[in-house]
């Protein structure tokens, strides 16, 4: 065991990847001479060499059209997109070319790769650099979308998404790559993706959230808990496919439910979430599924992140109105 | 632009190839001419979905995919069948690809041709990562894509060229310019005097083709292949033909060009030309011909009954071809029925 | 007033602005010489010249990323995507830039401009033809999504789009371009952008759907009217801005509600739907709001359509599911 | 390479500036550069979110905004604050746009700069599109878009080129080729021996030029704007140059490059030059180059200074930055509040 921090931990997860797999290879903008502009590849390049570990042009589309094409040709690719908002140039070989090579050519050839997207805001970044866009990817049909949110599943969940036969969006949130430390093993191991994780039991509400909401969510956790209320908290740490008896086993046992995200309203994530526990749960829901989230606007600059990001205030706010109900 | 037989069927200079090596060519473009014409007959009757049709484009697909080695990886678009099919894939499957069935997708083991890109640009990117990761893991195997003279357009064309100029993989970039995006033609696309002259930007050999000249291709082709085969990095070819029918079953080419234009192609036929090639060489026979074309119709009501044959996909197949284990939300929506 | 369809309703209000306004150009592939795949531009390039009605080369980011410019500039550009499969290289323009402008320079510059982007499935067409991804657009704050369903609706929503100041992805369903005729004034007029549309009154329930999917919608409206049902039936045809007063006040006098759309269940735009009603009306639910919709695969090939498209029959079970609840 | 000015400062041949128009193009840039300066230090005192310098590329920048009218259009990137500057967009709302406020991104009326782009290759097909849309509005306007060597392996630049080309809009391409995209350098990202030969491929001129030589870049630019503005068409300048600052204030060069490569650089510094040129010519005053400082700084200041009293950004300007009209569900969203 060695405490390491969410950062270290996917460090770990690709540097393990590489040694015990030879298909594994590296592909990315600075993520070879720099380690990468949040250092999530430090030293690899350096210990596994420029044949395992790539440098490419700005060309995102490329990036995934290349890994997507090695994937098919038996190997197994980590690409790298900078930032979330540099994801959208390679959108269409994602949805028209890596989520389809599997139906398309009825199993004769697929897309075993993973793409790792750095994302969500708070670190006072410019423009572009805090999109939080999972629900274009989580409705896209043939992918599977990965979130974790403390460093013992990021590393078991990189492991597991390399491992898997299809491919894998692994999105990282960069508020937390240094937030938390844990001790996690130093040897391989998987976390199974397609699981909701309960991180805490209670009886009165669920909270409900993943990346770096889970760090407002866990503070409103405790802040109701001294309140006296009892929370249970799930990290829902796959998107896709979405462990939906996971989540209404919950509800059917609290009656009520909080889903926060950081992306805008509308649209967002969690609408998926509050459809599927009304569909499968309304008769035991004591009030509405409420959505703390991001504002329908366009994540801010610095100077005005206070006024877009959910807080753990709002989150608390949220579950007693949904208590008085 | 480079060529070894001209419209009126003489050589210029020698010709690299044997008479049998010509023949065997020529067999094939008329075998794909039967699949072409049958294809065009089937979509009429309703037995094909939207089908885009290749007729005079037989020289620049058959002479390039007999330049690639069994096991080499080929990328091609909606209108690649005779590439793709002389480079292994099955016309039956390329039929059922037609009629719309996914499980025309799927070529047997062994066979490295992906099934056709319908998206413009998308799929020559491919075929970089395809041949980087087979040098990278010490094979011989180059991948060849092919694509039209309007996928240069394509933002994705600027990022494979580079790709596979900045890595060398072993890539043969094949264009052909059969004059046409559509309706929009090639002198308006782009103020470029030759696609293959958009090479040297990437620091990339190029070179422009007759693509009606099959000899032509198949030797250009294979020196590109040779190159990529070597070690020495990829090329651009750029072969030069023409798109005789309309764009799709779809399409109405009166709209956009005039009948004139398309009679004088007929004129440079990749067909008619090894014909007469053979005629000033006496070593064409009328019955040897009509022999092919027999062969060739035979083979392609054999591989049109196959594909006929292949039962109505079920419900449960789509669901099944999501994933390699189905997810248990699909699970839940294939028990919903569809009542 | 002429009797015209869909298609035809289109063409005449790309005329009529074209005719009113000469800050108006229309740009994309193949939509002068031959009036588009779907000939909606037809006759248009001969009518107003080649420099109003520009053919492009095949480069969907370089069309939008000019209309744009163009738009910034002054000018009022209606961009043609040829297909919905094939707006996604135009992705990153249209979230990334399109959207943003007015919030990046705090209103000093803004894009009037419209793209059109034929969707849907049903006519047998091949891979990537077939694509309804209208939630992938819906959540992106600083673009307006409308998606008419009616001749009528396609003129005056399309002279709307092109007023409007600010961007609109105007969503054309294929498969109605021919289906239905109806009289439309010659003349220039809008229908509003941002506003439910009934199209039938009830008691008993509501559906609610938009586009292609209302063809099968309104054959299960009758159908259920046949067995006694007293049907509402909502037309959303905007998505965004979303009119969710119109959705509640029409659950809260019916309790019940189906939603149908063709895109895949998880992450659709009937998610948002159903969050919606059951975070304002929870309390006058008699039952779950219930999603009859594609399923979570791609879009099947010709020979499969069958399976995957939602079916009026379908939403009659559905209705008659919540009827028993 | 096109150059006038050697890093010694000799001229060779006739410099076609005055002695005055050189002394403005060296005022600004010693304005630009404390900017520059001003910037990184107000960044390490966390009065700035982060910065992306651009010292060494004051030459290209300045040089080829005074190439332009006021009222043309430029796209630029976030390392484009001097071009930006000298094209009218004020220090003060630049620094405001770096304290993270979207106020810095609108510009007065009459200044048609847009907003520094954050995302590398997209803005450039915006120049295209503002000016195809002056050509057909009839003026004589035209857009320049400056971007990196990085930008050039971007899908979005090829199609942006191409367009250009195309329709032969009034647009002039700016690459300020400093060496570097991020930690990757010029010769990994493409083979192509120059940036400026790509132009080839889209039947445009091209031409590259040293970067740091101020009036070489005030010349050529000043050239291809002529021809655009004449209704010639479109050209790509590829400016040499080298960021000898860090790629932003988050970076650390030391992983990619060597302090050597960068002290070779600082000997052709762009303000240097100029400096030796004046020497060589006698018009070199200590005094006036400490008073152009001198005012540099204090401009610099008060710029600062109107910048950082701009009031704190409301919640609800936020939300009614997003379109024209409040939407009612923004509406709704204002009204939540924050609790
Ligand atoms: C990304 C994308 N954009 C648009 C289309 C629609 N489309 C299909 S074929 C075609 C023209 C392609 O021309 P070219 O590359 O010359 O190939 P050809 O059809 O002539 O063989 C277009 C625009 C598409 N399939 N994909
Ligand atoms: C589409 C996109 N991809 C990646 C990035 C991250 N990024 C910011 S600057 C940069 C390098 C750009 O290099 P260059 O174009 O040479 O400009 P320079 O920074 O050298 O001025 C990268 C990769 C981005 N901003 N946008
Ligand atoms: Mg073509
Ligand atoms: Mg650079």
């Amino acid at each position: 065991m060695t405490e390491v921090n969410l950062a270290q931990a996917l460090n770990s997860a690709l540097g393990t990847a590489l040694d015990s797999d030879d298909r594994v290879v590296l592909i990315g903008e600075d993520i070879g001479r720099t380690g990468g502009v949040f250092r999530i590849t430090d030293g690899l390049q350096e210990r596994f060499g420029a044949k395992r570990v790539f440098d490419t042009p700005v060309a995102e589309s490329g990036i995934v059209g290349a890994a997507f094409g090695m994937a098919i040709a038996g190997m197994r690719p980590v690409a790298e997109l900078q930032f979330m908002g540099f994801s959208y140039p390679a959108y269409d070989q994602i949805i028209n070319h890596v989520a389809r090579i599997r139906n398309r050519s009825d199993h004769r050839f697929t897309a075993p790769l993973v793409i790792r997207i750095p994302f969500g805001g708070g670190i006072g970044a410019a423009e572009h650099h805090s999109e939080s866009v999972e629900a274009i990817y989580a409705h896209v049909p043939g992918l599977k979308v990965v979130v974790p949110s403390t460093p013992y599943d990021a590393k078991g969940l990189m492991l597991a998404a390399i491992e898997d036969p299809d491919p894998v969006i692994f999105l990282e949130p960069i508020r937390l790559y240094r937030a938390i430390k844990e001790d996690i093993p130093e040897i391989y191991y998987t976390v199974d993706i397609g699981k909701v994780r309960v991180e805490r039991e209670g009886d009165d509400m669920t909270l409900i959230s993943w990346g770096a909401m889970m760090k407002e969510t866990r503070a409103a956790a405790t802040e109701l808990e001294n309140q006296g209320v009892s929370v249970e908290v799930l990290d829902l740490h796959t998107l896709s496919p979405l462990d939906a008896d996971g989540i209404v086993t919950s509800v059917e046992k609290t009656g009520r439910a909080v889903v926060v995200h950081e992306a805008p309203r509308t649209g967002g994530f969690g609408a998926e979430v509050a459809s599927i526990i009304q569909e499968r749960a309304l008769y035991s829901m004591s009030s509405p599924v409420m959505r703390v989230t991001g504002w329908d606007t366009i994540f801010p600059l610095k100077r005005s992140e206070g006024h877009y990001l959910p807080s753990s205030d709002q989150i608390v706010a949220a579950a007693m109105k949904s208590l008085e109900e | 632009m480079y060529s070894l037989i001209s419209p009126d069927g003489t050589v210029s200079g020698r010709l690299p190839l044997t008479l049998d090596q010509m023949k065997e060519l020529y067999a094939d473009m008329v075998e794909a001419r039967a699949y072409d014409r049958k294809s065009m007959a089937m979509q009429r009757q309703g037995r094909l979905a939207t089908y885009a049709p290749f007729e005079g484009q037989e020289a620049a697909q058959i002479g390039a995919a007999a330049a690639l080695q069994p096991d080499d990886w080929v990328a091609g678009t909606y209108r690649d069948a005779a590439l793709m099919w002389r480079a292994g894939y099955p016309w039956s499957l390329l039929i059922a690809g037609r009629t719309g069935d996914e499980r025309g997708g799927s070529p047997p083991p062994g066979v490295n041709v992906l099934p056709p890109s319908i998206t413009v640009g998308g799929h020559m990117i491919h075929a970089v990562g395809l041949s980087w990761a087979e040098q990278l893991q010490g094979t011989k195997r180059v991948a060849l894509t092919s694509f039209g003279d309007g996928a240069t357009s394509e933002g994705d064309f600027h990022e494979a060229m580079n790709f596979a100029a900045v890595y060398q993989t072993p890539t043969v970039f094949l264009c052909q310019n059969n004059g046409f995006a559509i309706s929009y033609p090639r002198d308006e696309q782009t103020r470029s005097e030759s696609i293959a002259m958009k090479a040297e930007g990437y620091g990339m050999p190029g070179e422009q083709v007759d693509g009606n000249d099959v000899a032509a291709v198949f030797t250009a082709v294979s020196a590109a292949v040779q190159r990529a085969r070597n070690g020495s990095g990829p090329a651009l070819i750029e072969a030069v033909t023409y798109r005789l029918g309309p764009h799709t079953t779809a399409d109405d080419p009166g709209r956009y060009r005039d009948g004139d234009e398309t009679e004088k192609w007929r004129e440079r036929d990749p067909l008619l030309r090894i014909r007469r090639l053979f005629e000033k060489a006496g070593a064409w026979a009328e019955a040897w011909n009509e022999q092919l074309e027999r062969r060739a119709n035979e083979s392609i009501e054999v591989a049109v009954a196959e594909a006929e044959a292949l039962p109505q996909p079920t419900r449960d197949e789509m669901f099944k071809r999501m994933y390699a284990e189905m997810t248990q939300p699909l699970r839940n929506q294939l028990g919903e029925g569809t009542s």
